[in-house]
């Protein structure tokens, strides 16, 4: 048989790294070496990735760009939003990375397992973005969570790591289950395992009430994965438990490898069965805005609050999935939706791994994540206070930072039907979003406006902690001037998501 | 940018068609208001650093306004008349509702009655000024003083000058701001500082009005130009109709805009207490600036309110009034022991006289009186502040005998007193009289404009009215000579004559109010007459062609009687003491004393209220309610986190709370880490994940 | 200079500050000169240009857009960089470069409390572009962000420079520092807002799709307003959108019921914080009422017009006596704009060119007038380290150049003609009689009157003020203490204002010669004259 | 032979096993009604992929990757397991509470 | 078809012979209170599926099923067992008390006869097609290495991961527990 190669290269060079890191490790040089050899694993991953979207401006490339290249029969296809995906998730890891190397040089840790680790899971994710087949989903699928779960453990010493490490495995091995049930009932009803066959079937033969239960354990499965309410129970432990830099890249890679699923899941494989899974994640997308925000306000760690945070985001970012709901929604319509999606999970990306970045760099400096214990950090870290603000507000969605363009995108998407359910949902996600200004601004205000804490003398924390890991440094750097950039061209962005919403197409 | 207007001149025809336009003195009569204004504020910057410490440039810039008003006047009087209307476009704001742009222009005003304005205030001003400098000697904000009586002028000259009604409102409010500071002058005491504010507010409430009136009738006459709207009332014009519809509202608010300026009742309450100011200021103030002005707007909108259909049904109203205050305030004079404040009251009196004749249709007959009044009113203003300088208190009961220490002040005073009693042949006798022939031509049969039902009745009575205010004025102007003058000096060191410098213009304005009168005394001279009837629409109003002997007669004895009264009661040989006492009459008395409680009802059932529980409800609104809302709503919302949370952490927590204790693997760690939740998150995921599809098989089959 | 014209001009303009906020922030903390000096220059420079662009300006043809340009900015939504200059907009732009300048060469000496001067003049320098911005974007999410740029600034410097007295919330007896109250409460009150003006704009977007040429969804204001003249938004939609934006706008305004963050906001923001919110910042509702709300929902506008002039002489008359109850002489100041920006609200009630004109000089006049009693107010606090007006008796003698402008702009305050206040009052209650056609006139008549009743209670509240704070005897608390009258800078920051004060006052054609052509061409075109 | 006698079977075991995860205290139980769960799953694919009869086998290929991911699984779950009753410094069984999850 | 039918075939009684032990098993495997003994039961179950995976003929799979469960998967469990310490006797308390347990019935339950009926409603009498013969190795084999060879790499990394993973958190590292601890 003759492959793709070109089409595979991201794969490939990205599998070669796991490997290479693992190589690294043993070959006993300094640790940090195997991040250096990930991080230069993932700069190379770009490369391909580039050179497939940009394909016709590139003599050697033979197909034009945004074509898809259809691999092994249709179950594994390189299209445009597989690419814009595969960025988002090279590019997050990367990021992930670089918020480790200190932290983990720091805490005495197994460094090189570590990368291997991430790696390897990033790895799922990308070919998870490729995958237009129940088994390559499923597989990759585990391969995103089979390592987050050891990771989510590796503060050995720590019960709270432990605790984190084994209940997300239950549940994770829990709704794989139920997803594999689902699974297996979509692939006995449909007799495919390919999208391709699995829409062709709904389109002739419309649904039934297995079908109906083999989707619903299906997309709930991956409901688990972007901790949509009530699926979400494991996430704040987790979060606060892991290690934070496993923490920020189960927020972003781990959380966004859940929407691909959705996203190819539902705008592909069960395109034909809107009138399931629209109303199926309205109500997840209801729930999770509103209980996440709801309980958000109420969080005294930092850590803990962004996770309440991102569930109430992934409740933001499920919402265009609501244009489903609407019967009469064009294909125009879902594009719209989709195309949203896209665009907030690529802004999500950006300003959720810099809220880790600095709240990493704060854990660093006051080895404590109690909100109540930042008060007064302007004062003795100007710049860091800076950042945590400009990262909080653009989560928050206040312009001129990246957060609102997502959130402008995401209203748009929903309003844009123009029907009832669709517009009910918009005005919870306004309220919501509302909500959220507050505890985000609470942040704010305790770094900014209250006064250190008397435990802590200023003095002390003036000299502590100055060394931040040049790497930390180089994310921080990255993902601030991503949001300011972002913030004010987010066309940029909007490109990506523009171009990625062929997926959607053919309603 | 300059559009000067010769306006109309040819077009009017008629009687206005002899008029000139006044040449280049005219077409420069800008100057008259600017230089004031400019003077004001080159006081403030530089006076204290000029030699005369500021008074130098305010005397020299009333002595201009006085040689240009006096040449102007003269012009005017024994030349042709002048009738000239300049103005300067500063800004066009929108549409009208004709379709027409709106203007908004800054103008002068050069005819008969701006020019007499212009020669009364030039002139008492210059004396008033002059005087000033010796009065005001070693005050403590000297410079100051002079710079906002310059802007105080300035502002009525603003004012006069007006040829719109927005010009007009501009100036209105400068002489209000001016009177503000003048009357708070001495603003450490705080009831002075109050007196200012009462003066003020008093007046925003009438100026309320006045903005009322001048968007009415300006809007709906299409134009705020008093030629135009002057023009449209006489000749007619698109916009008749409309003006004519809301005419009577206008009219009616422009006057409660008089009303407040020229302290009619019952917005005559500022008056008395703008005593406050320096004495100058009251002598200013009560001749020729700020209460004059109310009587000036009503002279300028004349023609409106002559005309059938338009503010004549107003003039009822304006009659009316002036009559009350014409009597009550001239009562209220008779037991006032500050002299100051019996001026004062004379004042509101005597301003009564004028919107009376005005409200009779009398336009000449009222300016006469404005006019003649303007100079011995000063004169008797400063003389009673020569008299207070001498014996520094305001009180008659700290004076008496001082004929023999400050003689020029007693005669000027006496002539003063004699002319505002209305004793031949001294100016306000003419005009006073003039008045009386008005009203009861109104009341006659034949008067061609009777204004109101019974209209008639109502005059032939207010003119009885009038002649008891003759004798009311006589009787307090006896009184108070007499308690000044003569009898026993009971004051404190030793009274002697003022400076120069004060007693020379008591002289002038003595002469002026010996001869002012004589320039129109009916049948004989005219000269007032034509001098005011030079205006754009002629203003066809009735002043008598010949003495109407028993009108004279009546006032005379009236005025007579008074000062026989007086004489009577505070003559030489009765014990003042006890005649006080037997003039306490018990009811009368203390109701006068108390100004009929007018006063007393502002405070406490106005001011008072608003400013204490009404503000303090409005603050408590703000706070307790909406605010409640805003803050309930902040804190429901957090309630609510609270307890979705605590749901939550049904599920989740114990780790959390372990968390702090979860260093060193003791039991209590253990027990506190042993908890099945991670069951029930799943036993959440999977009855969530059955009811799910069960709820949606239900709606997709059933 | 071509470049000039189309579009750099103007773009410079609105991002020389933001530049020039990057800058301070590049230099070390510690050479606080340096700071001040760049911060000087980029605020002066933006300062320049809009005199320059006003020089520029041709009035001939006020009501076309000038300098502008049309860049593609987020493809994807079809939002574009349009930006422009009007005769509405100019005098608007110009003010706020102006108050910029002044605010930073004030703040040369007066720093409030934790002394930090780089973050200070970065965040009044992001305002600057923040407030620029608002006023001359043409493209409803361009407007947005610009809209939304100044909140965060001021959040911090109402959160970080402001009040620390400790205040207790009415009813729920929950005590708090005043900033951190206030801070919060502009926050999220301000996002409120426009979380639902943003809903508005989508709302628009979507439909415009249905009704243009090309089929193309729009945010471009032009072409929005072009589609509002023609009156194509169905009447219920139409309804909703307005609702939508007024709740965005009145927030911002303040309009009556949604005033309540203002007084605390000004209060407790720093004296600069308190001038640019006046100043500015307050502007952005109005204008984008007459900017948005007028053109794009002309029908829509006439049904809402009695209900806006209604809460307007309420929000006036309410405002007034709010401010006689007042001990505090910063708060009475704050509650005093909520008055004065009710008559700009009733001028633009009555949706007739007078109207608008008059809001537009109101807000300009407001301007410099509040801006400078909020300076004074900040000053004098800052000497006598309160506010309690019954303790300030007698600073006329302490500090008479300080209380004469006091007094003076007090003055203007209450409309005093021969100021700028009066243009902005007058001609609204003149407007308010000869209202919109369509409009009920018996209704804006007895507005009128009220507005009228409420210039009284307007001149009581000042003249009580400054009787309390100005007159009688200094208390005696201040025996002995030695109060340095007005320093230089504060005179370099004050006497432009008085000057313009007097300027507009005096000759009006400075605002309304660049705002009438425009204003009556706009309502000629929303309500056909 | 009916198709839905395998899936009735699977059904069955597939709840059984929903009820050992949610009612077992101990993780190693926990884990092993998972396995039961995949079992379920497993029977399900291949009797779909005869029922379909799927020319690309899609149903046992998808039972084999089932089963080595439920190996895998089974490997870091139980490392997990180990690693938390490590942090227990006692063998004493009273106390490993943790594991009766 | 009637039972009658149904019972008439003799792969349905081998059916029944396989499946009604997997049950019992499935259920004990929940139930007992014997740790070890839940491990066997499990592995009775396991073996069931693989016997009936040959009577639909995947053998291929069957084989897998003995190989990896029974030969690899149930020996990780019983170490774990034996690692943990866990109870080797009879031990009560390794359920949850009755109440949670009725819970979890319920719960189970309803899901079980939500499915079922689902199933019935969907394939009522359909009969699994007489397959001419078994599913081909070579077959299973080439499908592997050419369709789905993206999802073999990927699981094998999957494996890896498990592995070099669950070695470092199973074993002891020196002195980090105490270091770690304190954070």
């Amino acid at each position: 048989m003759n492959v793709d190669y070109h089409a595979l290269l991201p794969e490939i060079i990205l599998g070669l790294t796991v490997l290479a890191v693992l190589v690294t490790d043993l070959l006993g040089v300094r640790k940090h070496w195997t991040a250096v050899v990930g991080l230069a694993g993932l700069f190379a991953t770009f490369v391909p990735l580039l050179t497939l979207g940009l394909c016709e401006s590139l003599e050697f490339c033979t197909e034009p760009a945004g074509a898809q290249r259809v691999l092994f029969g249709g179950s594994y296809v390189v299209d445009t939003f597989s690419l814009v995906l595969k960025g988002l998730f090279v590019g997050s890891t990367f990021l992930a990375l670089l918020l480790s190397v200190g932290y983990i040089e720091e805490g005495r840790y197994w460094q090189g397992e570590f990368y291997f680790l991430v790696l390897a899971s990033a790895f799922g994710a990308v070919v998870m973005a490729s995958s237009r087949d129940l088994v390559t989903l499923f597989v990759a699928l585990e391969l995103v969570t089979g390592p987050t779960f050891l990771l989510a453990g590796w503060r050995k010493g720590d019960p709270r790591s432990n605790e984190a490490a084994l209940k997300f495995f239950i549940i994770g091995v829990l709704s794989a289950a139920i997803l594999l049930f689902g699974m297996s009932l979509v692939y006995g009803v449909s007799g495919s395992v390919n999208f391709g066959g699995i829409r062709a079937w709904t389109a002739a033969n419309g649904d039934s009430a297995l079908l109906t239960i083999g989707v619903l354990f299906t997309l709930l499965g991956f409901a688990f994965k972007v901790s949509a309410v009530p699926f979400h129970f494991w996430t704040p432990d987790t979060y606060e438990g892991a290690p934070t830099p496993v923490t920020a890249y189960l927020s972003v890679v781990s959380k966004t490898a859940g929407f691909v699923g959705l996203l190819t899941l539902s705008y592909q494989a069960f395109a034909e069965l809107r009138d399931l899974w629209g109303p199926l994640l309205w109500i997840l997308a209801a729930l999770s805005m509103t209980v996440g925000n709801i309980i958000a306000v109420r969080q005294e760690d930092i850590v803990r609050l962004l996770g309440y945070s991102s569930i109430a985001q992934g409740g933001f970012i499920l919402v265009p999935f609501g244009v489903a709901v609407a019967a009469d929604a064009s294909a125009d319509d879902l594009e719209t939706a989709f195309f949203a999606t896209v665009t907030y999970l690529l802004i999500y990306a950006v300003m959720n791994m810099g809220a880790f970045a600095v709240v990493i760099a704060g854990e660093n400096r006051l080895k404590s994540t109690k909100i109540a214990d930042w008060a007064g950090l302007s004062t003795y870290a100007p710049g860091m206070a800076a950042l945590l603000a400009l990262f909080f507000a653009s989560l928050a969605g206040i312009p001129p930072i990246a957060g609102w363009f997502a959130k402008f995108v995401m209203f748009a998407s929903v309003l844009g039907v123009g029907d009832g359910w669709a517009t009910a949902l918009a005005v919870i996600a306004v309220i919501n979003s509302v909500v959220a200004f507050y505890y985000y601004a609470r942040v704010i205000k305790s770094a900014w406006f209250d006064p250190v804490p008397e435990a802590i003398p200023a003095t002390e924390l003036k000299d502590m902690g100055q060394t931040l890991s040049p790497s930390l440094r180089l994310a921080l750097v990255i993902t601030a001037f991503g949001v300011l950039v972002l913030g004010f061209f987010p066309g940029l962005i909007a490109e990506a998501g523009d171009v990625a919403k062929t997926v959607a197409s053919g309603f | 940018m300059i559009a000067v207007t010769a306006l109309l001149a040819a077009a009017e025809g008629g009687s206005a068609a002899e008029f000139s336009d006044g040449g280049f003195l005219a077409s420069a009569a800008w100057l008259i208001p600017v230089v004031p204004m400019v003077a004001a504020f080159a006081i403030v910057f530089f006076g204290k650093r000029s030699p005369l410490k500021g008074w130098g440039m305010a005397v020299g810039t009333m002595g201009f306004v006085a040689l240009y008003g006096i040449v102007l006047f003269a012009m005017n009087t024994f030349g042709n008349g002048i009738t000239y209307e300049g103005a300067i476009d500063v800004a066009v704001a929108g549409t009208n509702a004709f379709g027409e742009a709106l203007h908004i222009e800054w103008g002068w005003m050069v005819d008969g009655l701006s020019i007499m304005m212009y020669f009364v205030v030039g002139v008492v001003g210059l004396l008033v000024f002059i005087y000033a400098k010796g009065y005001m000697e070693g005050d403590v904000r000297y410079t100051w003083f002079f710079a906002s009586f310059t802007l105080f002028a300035g502002g009525m000259l603003v004012l006069v000058s007006a040829p719109n009604l927005i010009q007009l409102i501009v100036g209105w409010e400068l002489v209000g701001v001016a009177s503000w500071l003048l009357i708070g002058h001495y603003w450490e005491e705080h009831e002075n500082s109050s007196a200012a504010i009462k003066a003020f507010l008093t007046n925003k409430v009438a100026d309320a009005a006045l903005f009322i009136g001048a968007i009415i009738v300006g809007l709906t006459a299409g134009s705020f130009r008093f030629s135009e709207i002057m023009h449209v009332v006489a000749e007619g014009g698109p916009t008749t109709g409309a003006l004519s519809k809301y005419a009577f509202w206008g009219g009616l608010a422009l006057f409660i805009g008089a009303m407040g300026k020229s302290a009619q009742f019952p917005l005559h309450v500022w008056l008395p207490d703008a005593m406050a100011g320096p004495t100058p200021v009251s002598a200013l103030m009560h001749a020729a600036t700020m209460v004059t002005a109310g009587v000036y707007l009503i002279g300028r909108m004349f023609p409106f309110y002559l005309t059938d259909g338009f503010g004549d049904e107003v003039r009822s109203i304006i009659i009316v009034i002036g009559a009350l205050t014409l009597l009550l305030t001239g009562l209220i004079a008779l037991v006032q022991d500050d002299i100051k404040k019996v001026l004062a009251y004379s004042t509101l009196s005597q301003l009564g006289y004028m919107v009376t004749a005005m409200g009779a249709g009398a336009y000449t007959a009222g300016l006469f009186h404005l006019f003649t009044h303007a100079f011995f009113k000063a004169l008797l203003f400063l003389g009673a502040g020569s008299v207070i300088h001498a014996v520094h208190s305001n009180n008659m009961s700290d004076m008496g005998g001082l004929r023999k220490y400050m003689p020029q002040t007693f005669w000027t005073f006496v002539i003063g007193s004699a002319a505002l009693a209305g004793i031949v042949p001294l100016a306000g006798f003419w005009s006073k009289d003039e008045i009386l022939a008005s009203i009861s031509y109104a009341g006659g049969a034949e008067s061609g404009f009777s204004f109101a039902q019974g209209g008639e009745a109502l005059a032939s009575f207010i003119l009885w009215v009038a002649v008891a205010g003759a004798f009311v004025t006589a009787f307090y102007m006896t009184r108070a000579v007499w308690l000044t003058f003569f009898g026993e000096y009971k004051g404190h060191g030793h009274p002697h004559e003022s400076p120069k410098v004060m007693t020379y213009p008591l002289i002038a304005l003595a002469f002026f109010s010996v001869v002012a009168g004589w320039i129109n005394i009916p049948g004989v001279t005219d000269f007032f007459t034509q001098s005011v009837g030079a205006r754009f629409t002629a203003v066809l109003d009735h002043h008598a062609k010949s003495i109407d002997v028993f009108l004279a007669v009546a006032g005379t004895i009236a005025a007579l009687a008074g000062i026989a009264i007086g004489y009577r009661i505070w003559g030489p040989d009765a014990d003042t003491q006890k005649q006080r006492d037997r003039f306490r009459v018990p009811v009368l008395y203390p109701l006068l004393e108390n100004k009929y409680y007018i006063d007393d009802f502002y405070m406490d059932g106005i001011v008072k209220p608003i400013r204490g529980p009404v503000a303090n409800a409005v603050n408590w609104f703000n706070g307790y309610v909406i605010d409640f809302v805003v803050n309930g709503a902040g804190l429901l919302a957090k309630g609510v986190g609270k307890v979705v949370y605590a749901f939550d952490q049904k599920g989740i927590d114990g780790v959390i709370n372990a968390s702090g204790a979860v260093t060193g693997g003791s039991s209590g760690l253990l027990r506190k880490i042993q908890t099945g939740r991670v069951q029930q998150y799943a036993g959440f995921i999977v009855a969530a994940t059955v009811l799910l599809i069960a709820g949606f098989i239900a709606f997709t089959r059933f | 200079m071509g470049w000039f014209e189309n579009g750099w001009g103007l773009s410079l303009t609105v991002f020389l500050p933001l530049i020039g906020a990057g800058a301070v922030l590049a230099i070390p903390k510690a050479n606080e000169q340096a700071q001040k000096m760049t911060a000087l220059v980029f605020a002066a420079a933006s300062f320049v240009l809009s005199v320059v662009l006003a020089i520029q300006f041709d009035y001939g043809s006020a009501m076309e857009y000038q300098f502008g340009t049309d860049l593609t900015w987020i493809s994807a939504i079809n939002s574009r960089f349009i930006i422009g200059l009007d005769g509405i907009s100019l005098p608007l732009l110009v003010l706020s470069t102006f108050i910029t300048v002044l605010s930073i060469v004030y703040s040369w000496e007066h720093w409030p409390e934790p002394h930090n001067p780089k973050a200070f003049l970065a965040l009044i320098l992001v305002l600057a572009t923040g407030m620029a911005g608002t006023f001359v974007a043409l493209d409803l999410i361009l407007f947005f962000v610009f809209f939304e740029v100044v909140l965060l600034p001021m959040y911090f410097m109402i959160g970080i420079w402001g009040d620390r007295n400790e205040v207790t919330l009415p009813v729920f007896k929950r005590s708090t520092e005043m900033r951190l109250y206030a801070s919060i409460k502009f926050f999220l009150f301000t996002l409120f807002g426009s979380a639902f003006m943003l809903l508005g704009f989508l709302a628009l977007y979507f439909r415009s799709g249905d009704f243009t040429a090309d089929g193309m969804r729009t945010f471009s204001i032009e072409a929005l307003s072009e589609l509002g003249r023609m009156g194509v938004w169905g009447s219920t939609f139409g309804f909703w959108v307005f609702a939508a934006l007024f709740l965005g706008f009145a927030v911002k305004v303040p309009m009556f019921p949604f005033h309540t963050w203002l007084p605390d906001a000004h209060t407790a923001a720093p004296t600069v914080g308190s001038v640019l919110l006046a100043a500015i910042l307050l502007k952005l509702g109005t204008y984008a009422f007459v900017r948005i709300s007028l053109p794009i929902l002309p029908e829509q506008a006439q049904d809402w017009a009695p209900a806006i002039g209604i809460l307007a002489v309420v929000g006036i008359i309410y405002a007034s006596l709010a401010c006689l109850a007042q001990t505090d002489m910063k708060r009475l100041i704050a509650f005093s704009s909520v008055g004065h920006m009710g008559f700009v609200m009733l001028g633009i009630a009555t949706l007739t060119d007078i109207g608008i004109n008059a809001a537009i000089i109101g807000m300009v006049a407001h301007g410099v007038i509040t801006g400078l009693l909020f300076f004074l107010a900040g000053s004098m606090s800052h000497r006598y380290h309160t506010r309690e007006m019954a303790r300030l008796g007698g600073n006329q003698k302490l500090m008479p150049i300080m209380g004469g402008i006091l007094g003076f702009t007090a003055m203007a305050s209450l409309g005093l003609p021969g100021l700028a206040g009066f243009w902005g009052e007058f001609m609204s209650l003149l407007a308010a009689f000869n209202p919109l056609g369509a409009l009920n006139e018996d209704l804006f008549r007895t507005l009128m009157v009220i507005g009228a009743v409420g210039t009284v209670l307007a001149a009581g509240y000042l003249l009580w003020m400054l009787q309390k704070v100005n007159f009688g005897e200094p208390s005696a608390e201040w025996e002995g203490k030695h109060f340095h009258d007005v320093d230089n800078y504060e005179m370099a920051a004050w006497a432009p204002l008085v000057v313009v004060i007097v300027g507009i006052g005096v000759f009006p054609r400075l605002v309304f010669g660049a705002t009438n052509d425009a204003v009556v061409e706009l309502v000629t075109r929303a309500f056909g004259g | 032979m009916l198709i839905n006698q395998f899936l009735i079977l699977g059904a069955a075991l597939f709840s059984l096993g929903v009820y050992g995860v949610l009612t077992r205290r101990n993780a190693v139980m926990v884990l092993l009604s998972v396995e039961l769960m995949l079992a379920a799953v497993n029977i399900n694919f291949v009797a779909f992929d005869r029922f379909v009869a799927d020319q690309l086998a899609g149903g046992q290929i998808f039972a084999l990757f089932v089963i080595a991911v439920a190996a895998a699984e089974v490997g870091i779950g139980l490392a997990i397991i180990l690693l938390i009753f490590r942090n227990r410094r006692s063998a004493n069984v009273d106390e490993l509470d943790l594991l009766k999850l | 078809m009637d039972l009658g039918d149904w019972l008439s075939t003799p792969q349905n009684w081998v059916f029944l012979v396989i499946a009604l032990p997997m049950l019992f098993a499935g259920y004990k495997v929940v139930a007992t209170s014997n740790v070890v003994h839940a491990v066997l039961y499990l592995m009775v179950t396991l073996a069931g599926s693989a016997a009936l995976f040959i009577l639909v003929g995947a053998e291929f799979v069957a084989w897998t099923v003995v190989l990896v469960y029974i030969g690899a998967v149930i020996v990780l469990f019983l170490f774990g067992i034996m690692i943990t310490r866990a109870p080797l006797g009879y031990d009560v308390s390794l359920s949850h008390p009755l109440r949670v347990r009725i819970s979890a019935a319920v719960v189970s339950f309803v899901l079980f006869l939500v499915v079922g009926g689902a199933m019935i409603d969907q394939f009522g009498n359909d009969a699994i097609p007489e397959a001419a013969d078994a599913t081909r190795t070579a077959q299973i084999g080439e499908l592997m290495f050419e369709r789905f060879v993206i999802p073999f790499e990927v699981v094998s990394v999957v494996l890896l991961a498990a592995l070099i993973g669950g070695i470092v958190l199973a074993r002891r590292d020196p002195a980090a527990d105490d270091t770690e601890a304190v954070r």
